[in-house]
Order: C-alpha cells, then structure tokens, then sequence
C-alpha cells in the first residue's frame, strides 16, 4: 500500500470533506488563486532550469529539486503573515521563491556567484532570507528542527502572536533533535507547526524501511501529546485548510502540531541519484504524475472555477519559464566570489570591524 | 577590595546583563528553580522569574538548537551545558548551526548566543565528564571561545561574551567556582574584559609559562618554586581567550625570554597548547634558545581515582620538571 | 497526582491483578524468594555504607545511590538467563551487585582502587562486568541505550536467544539517543526491553516538568509500534511478573519492549544533592517509605507466605551490613592505582603488546 | 600491474573481510540495496545478503551506537558515515562510548568497530558537509584514525583496520574514489598495511612536505613544480596513519631536510599540522633551518561557490607558495 493509499484509507473513514469550502480557501480571491498557480509554476519552472543547468555543469556539489511536492511550500507560504516564519532542509528552492525571493538571487546562489542571496557560500541548500522572514535551507538531516523551535520559542517571548512552520522530510523523522524538540514544543507551548514532507522515500529507502510506526508519521506526536495531522499534499485546498488550522492553533494558543503531508518527488533524491527508478517503479512515478499532479490539479481545479482557460494557464507557465531563463543569464553574467571574500561572514564582529574585532587574532591563515 | 567568589562573579555578570538587556534569557539543565548544579544562577529565578531563567529538559541538542534559533531573532540566550562534556550529544548545534550559519547565509544572520558551563578536570568524575574542549571549539572558524582563570575575568568576559554578537563559548571550571578573589565592585562602573586580551599575571625574564583556565594557577603554584628553589624569574601568560587569540602577548612574552613552557589540561594531541607551540616557532623561530615544551593532561581518559588524577593533570611539579629540561 | 497515583489509577481500570501467582511467579521456590529478600538488603546495605563513607570523604566525584528502587534491578536481574544482557545508566551500583558482582569489587571502585571492578578507573558511575553479562555503568544520560540495541543485535546476529535490558531514567527518554534507539528496535526486531527506572524525578525536576506525554512516558513506544506497559516497581512480583513478559517477547518473537516502572529515590540525586527536601516535600518521601517501600513490602510478603520472620529477616539484613563491612575494610586495605597504569586500558593492542602495537606512537606525552 | 579505483579496492577490503570472519558486518544509510551513496560497497548486499550488509534509517547516533554495542559481543560492525562530516550528530558515541568504554571498565571491553566514509572538500557541498575531523577525534586517547591517499592503501589500511581489536576511524575521500592506480592482485596474497607506519611518496633532499589524505596529492604536484621551476628536490611524506602516528619517518625526514612546509586539509587551528609542527620543533629543533610552515584550508566554513573553493583548499600553487618563504 503506498503512502497515499494509507492517507485515503484513513480519510474515507470521516466524512468526505470538501476543503475548497473551509473558510481560509472561501476568503481566496480569483487573483490569489491565480497567483497560486503562479507560484506553483515558477517552481516547477525554476527546478527545470537548474536541472537543466546542473547537468550543463553550471554548479557544483548537490541539486535536490521539489518537482511534483510544489503545492506544500506554496500552500504554506500563502498562509504567513508578518509574524510567521519558516524554515526547511535542503530540498529549499521552492520554500524560498513562495515566501517572495526572486529567482535571480536563488539561480546565482546555485550557480556559485556573489550576487545569489548567500553570496554563493551556501549553494543549493542554504537559501536564507531573513527579511522575508525564511531562515533556510539547512543540509543535516533535521538539523533545523530545534532552530525552527527557536523561532517559535523567540515569537512567544517577544510576545508576538505568530507561528513557525519548521519543514522535514520523512527520513528526518527519525534523527534525536527532531524528538527533543517535540517534547519542548509540547513542554514550553511553543506555537511551532511541523511539517513531514513525506514523499515516501529518504533516497532510496522508503518510508517503510526507515521508520516504525502505526498509522502514520505524525502519529508520533501523540506520545508527547501533541495535536497531529495528516493532509493530502496534492490538493491546495487541503493543504491550506489543515495548515492553517495549525498554525492558528499557534498563534492564539501558542501550542505546537506535526503535520504530515503526502507528496511525491518525480526526480531522484539529488540529481546525482540516477538510479531513482530501480527503488521504486517507472509506473509508481508515472501514477503520481497523473493522478496527484499538484500543478495539473490545482489548474484543472480553476479552469473548473472559471478563474483559468487552458491557454491562461499556459500563459502564466510561460511567464515561469520566462523568468527563469532570465535568471539563468543573470547568473551567467554574474561575478564569481572573491578569494579574499572567503574570510568574510565568518563573525559578525569582524564583518562590521567593531573595536572588539581588533583585539586579537580572529584568523589563523599563515 | 571586595573579594568574591569565581561562582558569584558570574552571577553578577548574568544579573547586571539580565538588567541591562531585556532579550538576554538564562536556559539549562536545572538552572532556575535548583538554581544552578553548581549554584552559579543562585537566586536568578526568585529574582527575575519564569521568562528570564528558564529549565530545560536533559535535551541538549533540542534546547541549544531552540537558542541558536531564538537568537537569530534577537533573542540573547546564555545556556548552560552543566557539564562542557555534555557537548557530545550537542554537537552539531554547536558546530554547524551555531558556527556555519551566518556564514552559509553569506552573512545575512547572525547567532549571539553564548554557551557556558564548567570545562575541566580534577573532580574525579571520569572520562565521559572531564573533556576540556575549548580547542576543539576554537577549531572552527565562526566560534569565539573564552576560559576564565579568576572571578575578575570571569565577571569581565561573560558580559563580554553576552554583548557578543558572535557566538562565545565560556569554558569555566568546577574547581574554582569556589575561588575568591578581587571583583571591582557594580558600583565603580560597568566592568567588561574584551575577548582577544592575554593577560600577564606574573611578569618575568627567564621562560615563558603560557596557559589558560585553571592551569594558570598550577603556572603560578610552579613560577614560586621555580624563583625559590631553581632561580628561575618565570612569566605567566594567562591567555584568557583561545579565539580571538592574543598572539602578540605571546610572541612577545617568548621574544623576552626566550624559553616556552605551554601548560594546558587538554590532551596533548591536537590541543590548545599544539597551535600555540605552531605559532610560536613560526613567529618567534629566531629568538628560541630551546625546544617549546609543553605540559598537558596525560594522554589518557581521565581516570576516576582520586589518588591518581591530580597526576594526570598538570601541577606544578609536572611542570617544574618540564621547565628544569630547558632551563 | 505523583506518577504512583497515575499508575494506580490505570491499575484499577483494568481488573486487580495478583501477579504473586503469574507463572514465572509461581515458580519460585522458598530459597529464591528469600535470596531475592537478601539481594535487597544487600543493595540497600552497600549504598548505606557507600554513602556513609562518602560523607567520610572516602571517595571522589559523584555517587548516585539507589535506596529505594531496589526492587527494580533485584527482579529484573532475577529473571536473567546466559544469554540476557544488562546495562543501565549511572545509579549502577544496584544492577551490578544483582548480576552477582562482589561487594568488594565494587566498594574497591568507589575508593578509587586498583583492586575495583574497573582497577578505579571509572568510579561510581561505571561498573562492569562482561563476564555477568553486565555492561555498564553509563554517564552519559540516555548514551547507553543505542549500546543496549547493540546488545540484542549481537544476541540476534549470532542467533541466540536471549534479551537486552537497557535502564534508564525519566529524565533519559528526552534525549535524541533514546527515541532513534526505539525507531531501529522496532524496525530491525531487535530483542530489547528499555526499562524507564521512574523515579519522578531528574535532579531537581520533577517527571511534569521535564517531559511531555499524554497518560505515561512508556506509552511514547506506541509511535514506534512497539509495546509497553506500566509497572508499580514497589511490588517485586509485578516487577518480575511484567519483565517477564517482555523478556520472553524479545526472547521468542526478537520483537523490542518499552517498560516503564514506578518506583522512588529517597535520597537526593547524588549525594551532593542537599536540596532534595526543597523540590519535593519530606512528607512525599516519607509516604512513599511508608508504603511503598520495596524491601519492606517483601519482608511482609514473605512473611505472610511463612518463608521468613522478622527475625530470620532480621539476620538476613545484618549478614549484608557485614558484607558491606567488611567490603570498606577492603577497599581500604587495597591499594590505589599507580600513575602508570593511567595509560594502560587505553587500547587493545597497546595492553596486549601485538605487533600492531609496535609500529607508530601511540601516546603523546612530553 | 593491475590497476583498480580508490573505490574499488574498498570494496574489495570490504568483501574479503566478509570472506574472511563471519563477525563482519557492513552497516550504514544507503549501503545494501542503493550500493552506498558513492558506490563503495556496491555488490555487497547482493552477494552477503540482508544479514552482513545492512541499511540503516538516518539516526547516527543510534545505529552507531548500536554497532558499538554489538563490538562488545564480538560483532565487527563496519559502519558507513555518508560523509564523516555526519559525525557531529553522533559525536556522544564516537568519542564516549566507543572511545572510553574499554578505559572506564579497566580494560575488561574492547570496541572493534570501523568507522569509515568521506572526510574532504573540494566537492561544493558547503559547510556543514566538508568538515575534516581526522585531528578531532585523533585527539581522544582510545581512537585511532587513519587516511589513505591511494588505492593501495586504502585497501591496506581498511582490511588492517577491521581486524584491529580497537576502535579506527577511516577518513576517505569523495575527490579520491575514482582515482585509478595499482593494488596488489588478491591471488597475490592477503594485502594489508599497518596503522602507525608512514609511506614516503616522494623522496627528496631539500625540504619536506608532510600531508595526509588527498593533501598528498597537493603536495606530490607541487613537488613536480618546485623540481621543475625552482629546482627544489622536495620529499613528500604521506603520514597515513595520524593515530598511531609515525614519529620517526617524519622526524627522520626533517633532520635529511632541514626544512618542513605541513600540508592539511584541517583547518588551521589545532589541525593535525599544528601537532605535527609542535612534534618537529620539539624533536628535530636543532635541525630546523627554517620554520615549519603550514598550508591549510583558509580559515572560514568550507565555501560553497566552485569558482573558489579550490583557492579555499591546499593546493599545488599554495604550496609551492610557502616553500618558497622558506627555501
Ligand atoms: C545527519 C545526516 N545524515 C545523513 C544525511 C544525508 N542525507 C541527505 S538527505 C537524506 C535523505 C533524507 O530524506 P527525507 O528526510 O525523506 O527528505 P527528502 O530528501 O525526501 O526531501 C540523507 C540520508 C544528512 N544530510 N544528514
Ligand atoms: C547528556 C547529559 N546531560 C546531563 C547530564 C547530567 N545529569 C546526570 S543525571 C541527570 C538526571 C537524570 O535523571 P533520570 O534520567 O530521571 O535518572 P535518575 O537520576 O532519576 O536515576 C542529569 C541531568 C548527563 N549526565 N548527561
Ligand atoms: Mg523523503
Ligand atoms: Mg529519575
């Protein structure tokens, strides 16, 4: 039984719900909806154009990219306010272009230039951009769990009412920072939405093979007696609606939720991971992609509203692939890091030259 | 002069930052309501309460990861690992999300965190307690770590490590948590010792006796033997800070005379005292008159028994030794 | 509520359950529960004497004595065969003499002696003897239990059938070590029983305030789909009743079990724990002396059942203050370590002179 | 002469000892049905089976700490860290448990584990995944720690490496497993090489250059350059081993030359080549002519960018660089 299957199981035990109806998809505009299917587009287009990229050796070290996972990091962007914060592992594009940066920062952080948003010292596992409240990309497996914990626990005690969406993959589960902070969240009543993107495989072990559980992932939670969830990540609606449930439950009773959404990754773990169709089957990929395509659906779902024709939506698809291939030029056009700028960023201290930079030595390079 | 002790020195530091900046939030094991395994946050709890002092579950990765976190808001968390050896199952907090992050953000966060807690030997509670890490955190650029050897110091450079908008790691010890000695007192003035300043607590002529910690009073214990029964005008070098490091106090001191003895608690291979030793050869080749020799834990676990340990630490007579084979 | 009352509580629900007469009750003979009456006493006797000599100043570092869990590593240690494993964490010294190690040895150890169980070179917090199929002895809290898994896995690796118990504390489940430990155990069916030693407290703070659960800490096993179950450690049948269960379900189906037993300290944490009456109220320790006291409850046991009387009890207890004597005597005979010896036990191959340990420097002292 | 990847004569390693004692056990994330993230075990599941070559979920910490666990039975796990950078996330049971167990029990344990996996740069994957911990835990009395540079002696140095009754760390190279060079035929006889013994890759007169891992490489370009360009007859010694460390080879070298310039992945402070330097100065000092000079990874988290990360690392251009201050 696939990871999916179990969800539908469980779901067809309640009442069939129509998420398109929850008051957070009813307050949606015709022009947000549409910007949903924009941003789940410039994705998907991103992630094409560094792949492509990638295998033309514009960069260097890994490329983990979202195709077919889009509606999570969109849905969950879609729902932050001012005081919301998120925070992911590696497989990090799609979270940064949802919270609002532009695909020239991302593409010339990938292609390793001093113009990509961490001055191309991070690469494709280190987006950050504090001031859209994104605090990355972080590349040890459920490293960021108790950062995003910190986020949580920094929103209550400046007395903000706000959550942290902390993200993380289904093999991620079962590292100790993860549980520690599952039991502080639930401890401190830290307002912290977890959010297990399970798409069934930590590369190439599937779900079944990394962890032991009963139902589910999120089911975890209850041993710490936390609220828990499970959501059909294809479906925007559904993923809007049980988030938001979630993160309210953040920020007016600061009390913390896991929430587990099934996806799928069509391509491998990393780009390097050619034999992603020897652990799981060429027909289990290609079922995802045209039963769960969270793009296809959600766009088959407007043009269903009225909100999108055919040839609008291929319009907006353009407009992605458009942008990024303009990314990709000014990532091409964009300088490489200095030698001398590898010594910089290393303290704060020394970066602002304050006068306690300039008492001892900071660097030991001969 | 007021005297007071090591442990209250620091808790003056934690009370005057608490005062003085509303983000800084004291976080551990057993810190508020125990007030402290070693009483070093005594009365902090009483006094500034819930939100300012707070008790953590035996969870070191998660709680540590949660301030690194906090503090990239703004947040100020001064954490006490109640053992530096309880690193281990905090590692990579420490190293990568504490250290890294700023850096792999191309410097668009930063992580003022500090992280404190006894970091010694001598108390007979065995190999997985007695790590003395403060070179193995200096090894990793984007930490600053400290190692206070009197209550001054101690006072001094925790306000200093709390100002910090770095992350500073403050390596205390269980030994001198009971030490008295001189503190200036809150009345005369702000009073901050900046990272990056060696500190000479005996001037001599004759070797150089570099250290931190508590093996500066083993130095000190030595260069009174060493005037009174060998002649020997030792100077001792408190190095305070490991990184930022004070090199020239260093290179000057051996320039003067010519003769190095590095004592250091850590073990021999890859410690403090080796970068030392590296330096000094490479800064002050010419004015050597004799090998650097160096005096560290012997190279072992730390043993448990209480009739052997101070042996397997350096003292004064382990010192002295090493000093009579250059002198 | 304390956590006895929380135990009692489920207790009631279920129907009262007699577990003097469960079978591997049933079995004992009049000599064996008697002996168990001894192992009780002695355990209680050795930390009295422990404790009075490191009031003396006898001894260095810490010491974490184990009055009034006694019951705990009797009965388990009462049910091992020659292939079950034990290891537990710092309050060590109850295990160690229940698996059959000498007085002698490990007072020697307290002393910091040649002649202790690890030749003074681990102290209070680390007992072993691999030849008892004990392994520690751990100070690290919860760092022993991926050691415990190690243990079944080897028992499992060589086909053999056998149990590991692995003990712990309350304050040990939230530490990351611990639950990536219950994840592998369930998912490799390992033959593991984790044994939570609850004693309501972790140093100064009480089970409420450092961990998050819903009705009890072993229930956290159901997310990992392992079984548990609650025992009231004051009762030395239900004890040995209860790990029965577990280690037969690690011995016949190699399937891992989480146990948590109830029981209380009524000394501070270590002895440098002179607050202990501040965190807790003397009257909660008093009650728990009162009434469940487990050498106490025994004695009364047996009496009933007409295999002791107060005074046969009465002899049984002296015979272990003389044992516990006559074991400071030694250890203070004995002599201490040389410096020398700090860098044997270091390696294998340095200790056994091999040729491997003639090539390169080993050691780097000046 | 036959010729075999870096790879490959791991996995030979790795099969003959499967052969060779049934107590083997291969054990790490991706190692069984995925073949090992760089394919260095690849074939083994399928030959050995569930039982010898084992997947594990990603939870260092506890599968580590299983592993150990089982050594102490007599099991011989040989355990995968995808990379070594990892460890930081089972720091508790690498440097604890499997370090001071035998120590704490007085000897009555021993943990014959390997830990083995990439420990490099070079490969842009960031900070937290480039960390070179070979002086860090060389730093722990009870751990050995080995580098190999060549296929030879990563074969060697492995299969010595699980039949050793300690605990050996290997660090290997990503940049390393597709390099191509001869290792002795099976049919030739059982191959090892010891721990503890150094290898002289380049014999020369003029100054030494003292490396490990791919470093070695570095260094065997630069002396090309230096022969070529300078006319400076540069020996290279290729330590191998860091714990048990070859004192002599390197001390004998340096006593030939008069000159060392330390080539080191680690970063500069505290990094293998500050013990190293720390040893030459002490044992050879009259024989210096010049200070011992270092060439390590320019000071800051490993950098990401690939136009630059090269410039990060030792290289032949740095190398050349420093010999000539001194030569
Ligand atoms: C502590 C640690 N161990 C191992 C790795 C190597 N690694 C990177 S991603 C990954 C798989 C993670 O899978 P999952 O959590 O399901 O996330 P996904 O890749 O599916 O998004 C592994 C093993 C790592 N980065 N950190
Ligand atoms: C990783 C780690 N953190 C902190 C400590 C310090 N410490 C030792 S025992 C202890 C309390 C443990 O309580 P519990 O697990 O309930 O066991 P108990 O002492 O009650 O037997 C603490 C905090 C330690 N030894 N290891
Ligand atoms: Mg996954
Ligand atoms: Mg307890």
């Amino acid at each position: 039984m696939s990871h999916f299957e179990i969800n539908l199981a469980m779901e067809t035990s309640a009442s069939p719900l129509d998420f398109a109806s929850s008051p957070i998809n009813r307050g949606l505009s015709a022009e947000q909806k549409i910007d949903l299917y924009r941003q789940l587009t410039r994705i998907r287009r991103f992630e094409t154009a560094s792949l492509k990229q990638y295998n033309g050796s514009k960069m260097g070290g890994f490329l983990h990219v979202y195709i077919g996972q889009e509606s999570v990091a969109v849905g969950c962007a879609s729902l932050m306010g001012e005081n919301d914060h998120m925070i992911t592992a590696y497989r990090c594009h799609a979270h940064a272009l949802a919270v609002g940066m532009s695909m020239n920062e991302c593409m010339a952080e990938l292609f390793g230039k001093a113009t990509g948003c961490s001055k191309g010292k991070g690469g494709s596992m280190h987006f950050f951009a504090p001031d859209k409240n994104f605090w990355g990309g972080h590349g040890i497996v459920a490293g960021q769990t108790p950062l995003g914990l910190g986020l949580g626990y920094g929103l209550k005690y400046k007395g903000l009412k706000g959550a942290a969406l902390c993200f993380m993959g289904d093999g991620a589960v079962n590292q100790g920072a993860f549980h520690e902070s599952l039991n502080i969240a639930a401890l401190f009543d830290i307002p912290i939405v977890y959010i297990i993107e399970n798409n069934g495989y930590s590369m190439g072990t599937s779900q079944a093979r990394s962890s032991a559980f009963k139902d589910c992932l999120a089911q975890r939670a209850e041993g710490y007696d936390i609220d828990w969830d499970l959501a059909n990540g294809s479906d925007l609606y559904e993923v809007r609606a049980k988030v938001n449930i979630a993160m309210e439950r953040a920020r007016n009773e600061s009390r913390p939720t896991v929430l587990e959404i099934q996806t799928y990754r069509y391509q491998g773990h990393s780009i390097a991971d050619s034999a992603h169709k020897k652990y799981r089957s060429p027909e289990e990929i290609q079922s995802y992609k045209d039963n769960h395509d969270p793009l296809n659906l959600w766009r088959q779902r407007l043009i269903k509203e009225n909100l999108l024709t055919e040839e609008s939506a291929k319009k907006i698809d353009t407009e992605g692939k458009l942008e990024a291939d303009s990314a990709v030029k000014f990532a091409e056009e964009s300088p490489a890091p200095t030698v001398e700028s590898i010594t910089e960023d290393v303290y704060w201290e020394t970066d602002n030259t304050t006068e306690a930079s300039k008492i001892g030595r900071y660097f030991f390079n001969d | 002069m007021r005297e007071i002790e090591y442990r209250d020195a620091l808790n003056e530091a934690f009370d005057e930052e608490l005062a003085r900046d509303e983000n800084v939030v004291i976080m551990g094991e057993e810190v508020a309501q125990y007030n402290g395994a070693y009483k070093v946050t005594k009365g902090l709890w009483e006094k500034w309460g819930d939100k300012r002092v707070v008790d953590t579950p035996i969870s070191e990765a998660g709680f540590i990861g949660m301030g690194i976190g906090a503090s990239m808001l703004g947040i100020r968390p001064v954490m006490e690992l109640m053992f530096w050896s309880f690193h281990s199952v905090a590692f990579d907090q420490l190293v990568n999300n504490a250290a890294c992050c700023r850096y792999m953000s191309g410097g668009l966060i930063n992580v003022p965190i500090v992280m404190r807690g006894p970091a010694n030997g001598g108390t007979n509670v065995g190999a997985t307690h007695s790590h003395t890490p403060e070179g193995l955190f200096a090894a990793f650029p984007g930490l600053k770590v400290c190692s206070p050897a009197t209550p001054a110091d101690a006072k001094g450079l925790m306000k200093t490590a709390i100002r910090d908008n770095d992350p500073v790691y403050v390596m205390e010890n269980t030994t001198l948590y009971g030490m008295k000695a001189h503190v200036p007192d809150p009345a005369d003035g702000d009073f901050t010792i900046p990272l990056g300043k060696a500190d000479i607590k005996r001037v001599g002529s004759d070797i150089s006796l570099i250290a931190h910690g508590a093996s500066v009073l083993r130095c000190l214990e030595a260069a009174k033997i060493l005037q009174n029964e060998h002649g020997i005008n030792a100077e001792v070098v408190d190095l305070r800070s490991i990184r930022p490091l004070d090199q020239d106090a260093i290179i000057d001191s051996v320039k003067k005379t010519n003769k190095a003895v590095l004592v250091d608690e850590s073990k021999p291979f890859c410690g403090v005292s080796a970068q030392i030793a590296t330096l000094i050869q490479e800064y002050a080749f010419d004015y050597l008159d004799a090998p650097i020799k160096r005096v560290c834990t012997i190279d072992a676990p730390a043993i448990y028994s209480p009739y052997v340990e101070a042996d397997q630490l350096p003292n004064a007579a382990r010192i002295v030794k090493q000093v009579l084979t250059i002198a």
